[in-house]
């Protein structure tokens, strides 16, 4: 789960993580006592949007209104402005990166800072990046902030506010389940003051059911997409026009790979997951015909499962939606003859491999076989 | 011989009375797994597939000598379950349920490490080694006894490759489905390590996927210390950078975790990787 | 340190360990409004006070008085009671017994809970106590509450109101550093609801920094070990007669037991620790005289340390103190020749070995040598 | 040869601008051990005794590839410099420091076990091998190369032991004092383990004290597992009951942790136990 920033600076304040004033707005006319000077702000699940003109000053009631109205509706790199946040202008003296992440490789969480903050993190220098694993067992300790003061050279008033950042910081990623906690900038005001200038949260998906308060907040997601999620289906659009369904994640990876060697091109990425629900299989390819495609790339490995039984799910799944887009499917499992027999009668391109569904696949959108 | 189990361990199914612990419990003695307790809480006393259930893991421990647990508990209770197996005293934890909070997971594995007990998973295929003992969800037709030791992040893709390299006539010491969450008990290192070990693997695959940089850390690990054959895929090459592919771990961020930045890495070590998953078994048939 | 039980069940309360109505008394006219009936309960850092009769009911306010006057300034097991708990009598249904320790040998805390609350735990079958470890980097986890309630065959009722206390005592083990936690007993009400009957806490003397609040409390000291305790001396009064004191704890206690051999006994255990500040030195010394004992065993390996200097420091501290209790002292380290004529030129037995030095203690005591 | 320790160690100092860090830094390069750099917080730059002094442990690893240390901080920092040095990967950590409270430890020890990181300690006098290297606070004088592995949980009694050894000619290999608090990071059994493994130890000296049951574990451990002779001293046979010795851990409890029960347990081994800590030569002599 991502959050806009006002959403995640709510939450920062929570923690105690010194955040600026401001104000949530969706149209100039909600606007009635912005912190002034103050800074408008589109509010979008998107980076780089200060660049995208998407962040503008005000100095009075009147300019915020008028800013406001121009950043609203604004589109950024593909997302609508629907929100603004109007934030109290900070005087600043110093701009620091502060973030919390995951780190796969070392199983523990990963704390970074750096004294060049305000830019993207990956434009920073490997050497001016502090980086240091936080064992988990223990949390954050003395040394870890120690080392990180150091690092970044900063004066000791200023050292011991970030201290208590990082700890607030730390509290936050563990007990919300954040995969990322990022503050860019972290400003160090003029006099002296520290507050996030910025603020990026991402939580773990998974952990939706701890946190129910969040379930409702919108996701950069299409609109199918999102549709697909609130079924429980993990779907994703994707710029070709071939319908790519598998079973788990990984073959329906390596399913959108052989058909990009035969030629093809994925229009959607839809992993099935579990095969033995028939009304999930229904579920499923209303989806995929929502999207449109101009043939549908099925391929499911079962093992486990009746190739017949699957079959005839699917079967029926396209009879009931009357859908006209021509469907390649491999079907591996037990009885698979019996499997290709009924696809074939009704229509159905049977393949015995997934380089062969994919070649058929291209062919019959090209108008063969 | 195998990795990790054998025909000796003797497994304990943690939520066995569930839909997919029975059918699993089932499908593992078929295969010639030794499993021999399962463990739900409210149900002890009752059978499963003929194995008993007890409320406990400490109980299924003192009565059966359960040493390895495979785990199908739903994820919001997968945590507990786990710390209960390795606070028993069990060695090996499979951890086959999905959607588990990663948080979670900080937690367990180094209580795990801590302890000694090899934890595989979450969210992944489980063990298989053919002629001995299964603890997974993998189909039991796929395998044949061979040399081959595999190690995936993928299930079903797995099962394909598998397949493949069966009907070759390619069989498998071990397969190891390490699951596609960010924080594993089982790195692909720990993996390669394991096979590296083992004097019945003599070749080892590699099935990678898009996401963190476990394949580019596998590569390096086998130019410095692995001395076997490894031969490798990777999912993902058509994905499109920023989007998320339902394994938590298939994220791409800049360039590193791209199917190109973890090719690139195989093939520098000498591993050569496969442009479709069957082409495993023609890589495997040169080493 | 030890807690009173009245002293203890606030901290309970503090974290929520549910406990009875109770108000706390030195005197029978400090009583003013009891909650009735009530127990009038000693409050003293001993156990078996029950049996000692230092537990009474009380129906009236007046009867609540005259058995506190009873009860305030018993003697029990050496204690002085000098103030009483009144708490409102419970209907007792059950009585559990509930405790976290730590063990050392697997070194994590210890979870204990009987089904046969009330009598002392150590009288408790072991196949009736339930005894699980607490993995520290994670605490209490469902599974163990699971297991004990299971092996306690309590009703679900009941389970969930233990459950939760199960994990407070916990909590309660952890943030105040204690050594011990115990509910003994932990009674279930007729009425169904779980209640601390009595409460047993030990805090780690190490971590007394860390919570000054409990710095000034009562503990089971001798006046003598309290000064010493103050003075940060570790002293303790043993019933022999022969005052021995060393460096280390170890030396110390196998110092005790040469004597014991060679047919002493030690009337203070006194170690010394670093021999390097005279003034410590001498402040050992004043509480070794004040115990008054027949005779001195002073046993210093120092290794490091000049032999000399330490016997100068005990020579200047004797003699400032105008002591006439004879000295047997071993010190070994450099310049152990010197330290020996030193001692002996001011009337001390130096000796060469701590042997030595017990068997000359015993015979100083009889009039020898 | 000698556990844990050697000539070629290369140990760190944490708290090596304090007096005991200064005074012990001394010593221990006169013990022959390579002190290769210290570290306290602020004081990075300067010099103790010839050793370049650090900020963090991370930045003495670095330049001066430390791989072990030493903690000398006062108790209120000791969990924080242990996790510290811990957390850069040191595979040794002795930590001096007494009055630690022992919740700081319960939370170091298993973080220590899951990187596989050895502790010693605290609350000890360290370790010592004569003729290699030396992390502790023990007199240097004590000791003499030899056969004997001695492991204590006292300071000074442990030196009146060892030095009535290096006067009867019975020298050690190492000598590991793992510390009187009620949690340490290496067990009277662990040291044991560690010994009986070691080609140059011949036989063992066990100090033990009143308090806990690490004694009868470890008469176990040795009925079980150790096969080179053992010869113990227990000290506390006339304490009397309930009153606490300065270790925390000596506290009786019932009749468990008595010295009566810990000679029993010892002698029921097979392992004679001294009257006077100078008997432990003669019961050498014997072996």
């Amino acid at each position: 789960m991502k959050f806009l920033e006002y959403k995640a600076k709510e939450i920062f304040a929570r923690y105690r993580i010194p955040v600026p004033q401001g104000v949530v707005a969706a149209s100039p006319a909600d606007i009635l006592d912005p912190p002034l000077p103050c800074m408008v702000k589109a509010q979008v699940l998107v980076g780089g949007r200060g660049k995208a003109g998407g962040i503008k000053a005000a100095e009075s009631l009147d300019e915020a209104r008028t800013v406001a109205g121009q950043i609203l509706g604004m589109d950024i790199h593909g997302f609508r402005v629907k929100q603004v946040y109007l934030e109290e202008r900070l005087d600043i003296g110093q701009e620091l990166y502060l973030g919390v992440t995951i780190d796969r490789s070392a199983r523990e969480p990963l704390l970074m800072a750096s004294a060049m903050g305000g830019i993207d993190i990956e434009a920073v220098p490997h050497d001016r990046i502090y980086m240091e694993h936080i064992p988990t067992v223990v949390g954050i300790q003395p040394y870890l902030v120690r080392s990180l003061l150091k690092q970044l050279a900063l004066p000791k008033e200023v050292g011991d506010q970030i201290a208590s950042i990082v700890g607030h910081v730390y509290d936050l990623f563990r007990k919300e389940d954040a995969e990322l906690v990022e503050i860019n900038p972290l400003v160090v005001t003029k006099a002296g003051g520290v507050v996030a200038g910025d603020a990026k949260l991402v939580i773990d998906d998974n952990a939706e059911y701890r946190h129910p308060e969040y379930a409702n907040l919108d996701q950069d997601r299409t609109p199918l997409e999102q549709e697909a999620h609130d079924k429980g289906i993990t779907f994703i659009q994707l710029d070709g026009d071939i319908g790519v369904i598998a079973n788990g994640a990984g073959l329906t990876m390596a399913t959108l790979d052989i058909l990009g060697l035969k030629g093809g091109r994925g229009g959607t990425f839809l992993d099935l997951g579990g095969t033995d629900d028939p009304g999930k299989v229904k579920q499923a390819f209303e989806i995929l015909i929502e999207a449109a495609p101009s043939v549908i790339l099925l391929n499911i490995f079962g093992g486990i499962t009746k190739a017949d039984t699957v079959a005839l799910g699917v079967k029926q799944a396209l009879e009931e939606m009357h859908t006209k887009i021509p469907v390649v499917a491999r079907i591996k499992g037990v009885n698979e003859a019996q499997a290709k027999e009924m696809l074939r009668s009704i229509g159905m391109y049977p393949a015995e491999t997934v380089e062969e569904a994919a070649e058929l696949a291209v062919k019959v959108k090209s108008g063969g076989p | 011989m195998a990795v990790l189990l054998s025909k000796k361990s003797r497994v304990l199914v943690q939520g066995i009375t569930g839909h997919q612990g029975q059918f699993h419990t089932r499908a593992m003695l078929d295969f010639g797994t030794k499993v021999v307790a399962g463990v739900t809480p409210g149900k002890g006393g009752t059978k499963v597939e003929g194995v008993p259930v007890f409320d406990g893991v400490r109980e299924a421990v003192h009565r059966r000598r359960a040493n390895a647990s495979i785990i199908f508990v739903p994820a919001a209770y997968a945590k507990d379950a786990a710390i209960e197996a390795i606070e028993a005293g069990l060695k090996l934890v499979v951890i086959i349920t999905e959607r588990i909070p990663f948080h979670d997971c900080l937690e367990v594995m180094p209580l795990a490490r801590s302890r000694g007990c090899v934890v595989i998973g979450p969210n992944c295929p489980g063990l298989a080694s053919p002629g001995q003992a299964k603890m997974g969800i993998m189909p039991n037709q796929l395998f044949k006894e061979g040399d081959a030791g595999v190690i995936s992040r993928s299930g079903t893709l797995t099962y394909e490759i598998v397949n493949a390299m069966t009907e070759a006539g390619f069989g498998q010491t071990t397969c190891i489905g390490i699951g596609g969450d960010p924080i594993i008990g089982t790195s692909m290192v720990d993996a390669l390590a394991m096979f590296q070990k083992d004097r019945k693997t003599k070749r080892i695959v590699v099935v990678g996927e898009i996401g963190g940089t476990a394949e580019e850390e596998a590569a390096d690990f086998i130019e410095r210390r692995v001395t076997k054959p490894v031969v490798a895929y990777v999912a993902g090459r058509t994905a499109p950078p920023g989007k998320r592919m339902g394994h938590a771990g298939a994220i791409i961020q800049g360039n590193r975790g791209t199917a190109e930045s973890k090719v690139k890495a195989f093939e520098a070590a000498g591993v050569p990787v496969a442009e479709y998953p069957v082409g495993i078994p023609r890589l495997l048939a040169a080493t």
